[in-house]
């Protein structure tokens, strides 16, 4: 299927969750997240569509002030047809739904977009960091992260400090 | 039978049994010991070379003076000791002291009772036992109580499980090798070492030496189930699972360092001489020459000893530059399903033979 | 007489231990020898590349990207400029694709060898490790050739290659394949054949098809269960749907499709389909200049991509985001290690100890690409 | 029970042909061996053009080399170093093209272009260098290139920089010049015009 065909039956499914943007390409399509473990359900689950596996999550920044977002790459083995869904979250207080127990692999994405974007997905039986360690402060991803001046008492040096360079 | 001689000896000087009984032990001990040490330093250099060439290496090699390993790298187990001695002893915190540091000492009392009773040639022989077979298979089984000592004092968790693997194919792998050298016993009709290997003078079918290992089908097959048992029970690969140093890091000796580890290299290295030595007497003639009649005089004796010792010992190394490593449960399956039942029917096959040939 | 049962053991496979392939800490619940469960802590070899990747320019993250999967470093920077040239909808001139295939296949051999050896390693077998990693040096030493670096290459540019080939080239590679095809038989009369070595890994560690998908493994493990799924082939980049090769899936060589003998049997079929496409591809090759397209200044459109590529472990996708400057605006890296490991836990309940250590080198894990 | 032995008959037969193998491979060791033995024995290094017009360029990343006299300060290399190991500070020189013998300052490059900046300081810190050769590409006078270098000013390959100290690896290639002179150079008193 087409991306075109795709958007349409998401949109005969689950009518009113596209959210129209003009600056995304055409194979990417932006849906609201507030039903969206049941339309990624609907997604991997209808026959026509079956997108069994996620090839990437990514999470991006839109900017200081612009809201967070998730991209999922979805890709269909048995029809090899894919499209990228992509759901924004509010800044403060950023969460979606899950999507871990449906794509397996879901679990260390969601875990590694936690990490770097503070982004909770609600459902996630082990919602941890994965990359940083646990006690970490801030979202390193984000771009207004400033990073820690010290670690458990290690200095984290701004600046190359060593002789004869500075 | 060097202690018996040098007891008869010291009798002819004077009547003082106990001194001179403990004088011949440690004046045919001290030369025992200095065996152990030169054969592992040798046989280190050797594993090292032997391994080297199979893998199109070259080895430890130095060209000239400095620090350089000698010509041909022949220092470098020399190296390795002076390394060895001076390293740091450590011994973990929570370690349970009193076992830790008595653990390798009596993996090397295993090795080298062991080692007393191996005969390297005719009157070679630290002491010679009406029960040498089941003497050495005896002693051998100390070493498994030093390993499991070490694994469980070291308060580490590969350690414990080295030293539960190794209890459990110690104790299993003894089972297919003492039924295999059973073989020879029924076939000479005694424990004795010395008359074993009289038994085997002489040669069979006209060329053969008349070798246990050449004298039917069923000692043939012994051999070779003694001979791997052999290498199990020394814990080297394919069945070096105690130690396996990409699953348990060291096995039991993951928290032994400088001196001690050495003890245990040494003990290791002093088995493969007993279990090959064993071998050696029971299945290929002990120090017989392999041409019947025909340099079987004084030193040869020795010569021929140790050249089918070594033999045994470097196959044991291309054993383990080629293998795979066995898993713990299909070691257990090899020993119980496959050796045991194969050296059961050796006994009976060997004792039909017997009575119908011989 | 009740069921006797003992405690759980908690062991710590690593960080340093040295089946782990890197630093990666493993949580194993154990009873006995049994494994119940395995939680894997990464992020010891996390050097943040995507903060550092938004902070330098599209050139200036290539040699980032060579210290990812440092065995494969040319596959790396093949799918970052793959992903970039998609990006700004370049198309770069013939001979570089050529070039660019032939670097990525003579990787994808390397990196193999490393792999088979190194679990050969795990498994206890020390000589096929030398053996291959002999012949690995003999690829290090032509790219070192080409472009004078023997591990980390930042070779490939955007719109073309660092430099063109040396004179003989040609020569020294078919020199080189001529020599490598016979000793794939020895490899596997020294480890594969070797009823130890099957034994071990026969009928270990399956991972169905199903699951496989699931849990996004791809590349060589994938098609260790079965899964016809080759990037090369399905969605092809560069020039590949030119060359003729198979795609090798497992087939339960010696035990149950999807174990970890069939994820070394396809990796060993691999370098064999390599060397086909590389003698095709040093065929053909045309002439012309290599840094005919090169971009003076990079910057792309507005605008996100998400391309992935075939590594030697399998789907290597990047996604970039542009927004116009010449920094990226982000800069995603989904390494195909990395969606691997995450199938350990699942797949190793129920083995023991070794098996763990079996299946964790059957995957084919490079921690450099996992924490990035 | 055939399964039985034809397992241990596999089993006996794929083993001795892997030992047959390691055999072959022992005794054939003056022929397969690949070791090089390396203080005594050093491996070939590839030397070719790298595509620049200068055709003796070489090819190996090795050690950073900076022809000082060639260096205008266009700071091109500093910009595309990913690591930040390049560290150059410039003055503006009173006269473009000019020599200035007390601080070792060539006013024309090799190729015959004017200076316009003194180069007070032009550090590399070799730890931290990952060898990515992009530096080298962008300068346009070529005086920043991985050693071996054009054949007018060649250098031997250096592959055995080790240090004991990480501070020696940081390498100096400009004149370190004192306070007076980088004051000198600043504000040119008018008698030197003079």
């Amino acid at each position: 299927m087409t991306s075109a065909e795709i958007k349409a039956a998401i949109d005969s499914q689950y009518p009113g969750t596209i959210v129209e943007r003009e600056d995304l390409a055409d194979h990417q399509v932006e849906l609201k997240g507030d039903q969206w473990l049941d339309m990624a359900t609907f997604l991997k689950n209808d026959p026509n569509l079956s997108f069994d596996q996620l090839e990437c999550l990514t999470g991006v920044d839109t900017g200081e002030d612009g809201p967070l977002e998730t991209r999922y790459n979805l890709h269909s083995m048995e029809h090899r047809h894919k499209i990228e869904v992509v759901i924004s979250h509010d800044r403060e207080n950023p969460k979606v739904a899950s999507i871990e127990q449906l794509w397996r692999i879901g679990d260390w994405f969601e875990r590694e977009t936690y990490d770097m974007y503070g982004i909770v997905y609600e459902g996630h039986r082990d919602m941890r960091r994965i990359l940083c360690p646990d006690d970490w402060e801030g979202w390193p991803l984000r771009k207004d992260y400033e990073g820690q001046e010290s670690y458990h008492g290690i200095v984290v040096p701004k600046m190359k400090e060593e002789d004869g360079w500075e | 039978m060097t202690v018996d001689m040098l007891m008869d000896w010291f009798a002819t000087i004077g009547d003082f049994p106990i001194l001179s009984f403990l004088l011949a032990v440690v004046i045919s001990g001290v030369p025992l010991f200095l065996v152990m040490a030169l054969n592992a330093m040798v046989a280190v250099y050797v594993e090292r070379k032997v391994s080297a060439f199979m893998m199109d290496r070259i080895g430890p090699m130095g060209q000239g003076p400095g620090l350089h390993a000698g010509k041909w790298g022949l220092l470098q187990t020399a190296a390795d000791a002076v390394k060895l001695l001076v390293k740091e002893d450590t011994i973990p915190e929570t370690s349970d002291k009193l076992l830790f540091k008595m653990a390798p000492f009596i993996i090397f009392i295993g090795a080298f009772l062991g080692l007393a009773a191996v005969p390297f040639s005719s009157v070679l022989q630290v002491a010679d036992f009406n029960v040498g077979v089941f003497y050495i298979i005896a002693v051998g089984s100390i070493g498994v109580i030093g390993i499991v000592m070490a694994g469980w004092a070291s308060n580490n968790k590969w350690s414990l499980y080295g030293a539960m693997r190794s209890a459990a194919q110690i104790i299993s792998y003894e089972i297919p090798a003492g039924l295999s050298i059973i073989i020879p016993i029924m076939m000479a009709g005694t424990m004795n070492l010395q008359e074993m290997i009289h038994f085997q003078e002489g040669n069979v079918w006209g060329i053969l030496p008349n070798w246990i290992i050449f004298n039917n089908p069923f000692t043939f097959i012994a051999f070779f189930i003694f001979f791997i048992s052999a290498v199990a029970e020394t814990n080297r690969t394919p069945f070096d699972i105690p130690e396996a140093e990409s699953e348990l890091v060291a096995g039991w000796m993951t928290e032994y360092s400088g001196f001690r580890w050495a003890v245990f290299f040494l003990s290791e290295y002093a088995n493969m001489l007993v279990v090959s030595g064993l071998a050696v007497a029971g299945f290929l003639g002990g120090w017989q020459s392999p041409i019947p009649g025909m340099f079987d005089t004084g030193a040869w004796g020795l010569f021929w000893f140790m050249s089918k010792l070594i033999f045994l010992i470097f196959v044991m190394m291309w054993f383990r530059w080629t293998f795979p490593r066995l898993r713990v449960d299909q070691l257990m399956h090899v020993c119980w399903k496959v050796f045991i039942p194969i050296a059961m029917f050796n006994i009976f096959g060997v004792g039909i033979w017997k009575l119908i040939f011989g | 007489m009740g069921v006797v049962k003992g405690d759980q053991m908690i062991l710590n496979i690593g960080p340093q231990h040295p089946s782990t392939h890197g630093v990666l800490r493993l949580e194993v619940m154990t009873d006995g020898e049994i494994v119940s469960e395995i939680r894997p802590h990464l992020g010891y070899l996390h050097r943040c590349f995507e903060k550092h990747s938004e902070n330098v320019t599209y050139e200036q993250v290539i040699p980032f990207t060579d210290r990812c999967d440092y065995l494969a470093a040319m596959n790396s920077n093949f799918g970052y400029v793959v992903a970039m040239e998609e990006l700004m909808e370049i198309k770069v001139p013939e001979r570089v694709d050529y070039i660019r295939i032939i670097m990525g296949e003579l990787n994808r051999i390397a990196s193999h060898l490393l792999a088979l050896g190194v679990y050969g390693l795990d498994i206890g077998a020390f000589t096929p490790f030398l053996y291959m990693l002999r012949d690995r040096e003999r690829i290090l030493d032509m790219f070192e050739y080409t472009c004078g670096a023997r591990l980390l290459y930042n070779y490939m540019w955007v719109g073309g290659v660092s430099h063109d080939l040396p004179k003989d080239f040609e020569k020294i590679c078919i020199g080189f394949l001529d020599y490598f095809e016979p000793q794939i038989e020895e490899y596997n009369n020294l480890l594969t054949y070797n009823k130890i070595f099957v034994e071990r890994t026969a009928d270990v560690g399956v991972i169905p098809a199903d699951v496989a998908v699931s849990y996004g493994v791809t590349g060589p493990n994938l098609r260790g269960s079965g899964v016809k799924w080759d990037v090369r082939k399905d969605e092809p980049y560069s020039i590949y749907d030119r060359f003729e090769f198979d795609v090798p899936v497992g087939d339960g060589h010696f035990g149950t499709l999807g174990d970890c003998f069939d994820r070394y049997w396809v990796r060993m079929l691999e370098i064999k389909e390599s060397v086909k496409i590389l003698r095709q591809a040093l065929k053909d090759i045309p002439g012309g200049d290599v840094h005919q397209m090169l971009p003076k200044k990079i910057r792309p459109p507005k605008g996100s991509v998400y391309r992935r590529t075939e590594s030697p472990r399998g789907d290597l996708g990047y996604y970039i985001m542009s927004d116009g400057t010449p920094t990226p605006y982000r800069v995603k890296m989904r390494s195909p290690a990395f969606t691997a490991l995450s199938v350990l836990d699942e797949v190793s309940r129920g083995w023991m100890i070794s098996d763990v250590i079996a299946i964790l080198g059957s995957l084919d894990i490079v921690l450099g690409e996992i924490d990035r | 029970m055939s399964k039985y032995f034809a397992n241990i008959y596999d089993t006996v037969n794929t083993l001795w042909t892997g030992m047959r193998i390691t055999w072959r491979h022992m005794m054939n060791i003056k022929r397969d061996n690949v070791t090089l033995q390396y203080p005594e024995e050093r491996w070939p290094r590839p030397e070719r053009n790298i595509g620049f017009e200068h055709e003796d360029y070489n090819v190996i990343r090795s050690r950073l080399h900076v022809d000082i006299d060639d260096c205008i300060g266009c700071l091109k290399c500093e910009r595309a170093c990913p690591v930040d190991c390049i560290k150059i500070d410039t003055i503006k020189a009173p006269t473009r093209g000019e020599d200035i013998p007390d601080v070792k300052h060539t006013g024309e490059t090799s190729n015959g272009t004017k200076k316009a900046m003194v180069v007070s300081r032009f550090t590399i810190d070799m730890s931290e260098c990952c060898y990515c050769n992009l530096c080298t590409y962008p300068c346009p006078e070529e005086c920043i290139f991985m050693v071996g270098g054009p054949n007018s000013s060649k250098h031997p390959i250096d592959y055995e920089f080790s240090e004991f100290d990480r501070t020696d690896l940081i390498y100096q290639f400009a004149k370190k010049l004192s306070p007076e002179q980088k004051d000198g150079l600043q504000n040119p008193k008018p008698e030197a015009e003079a």
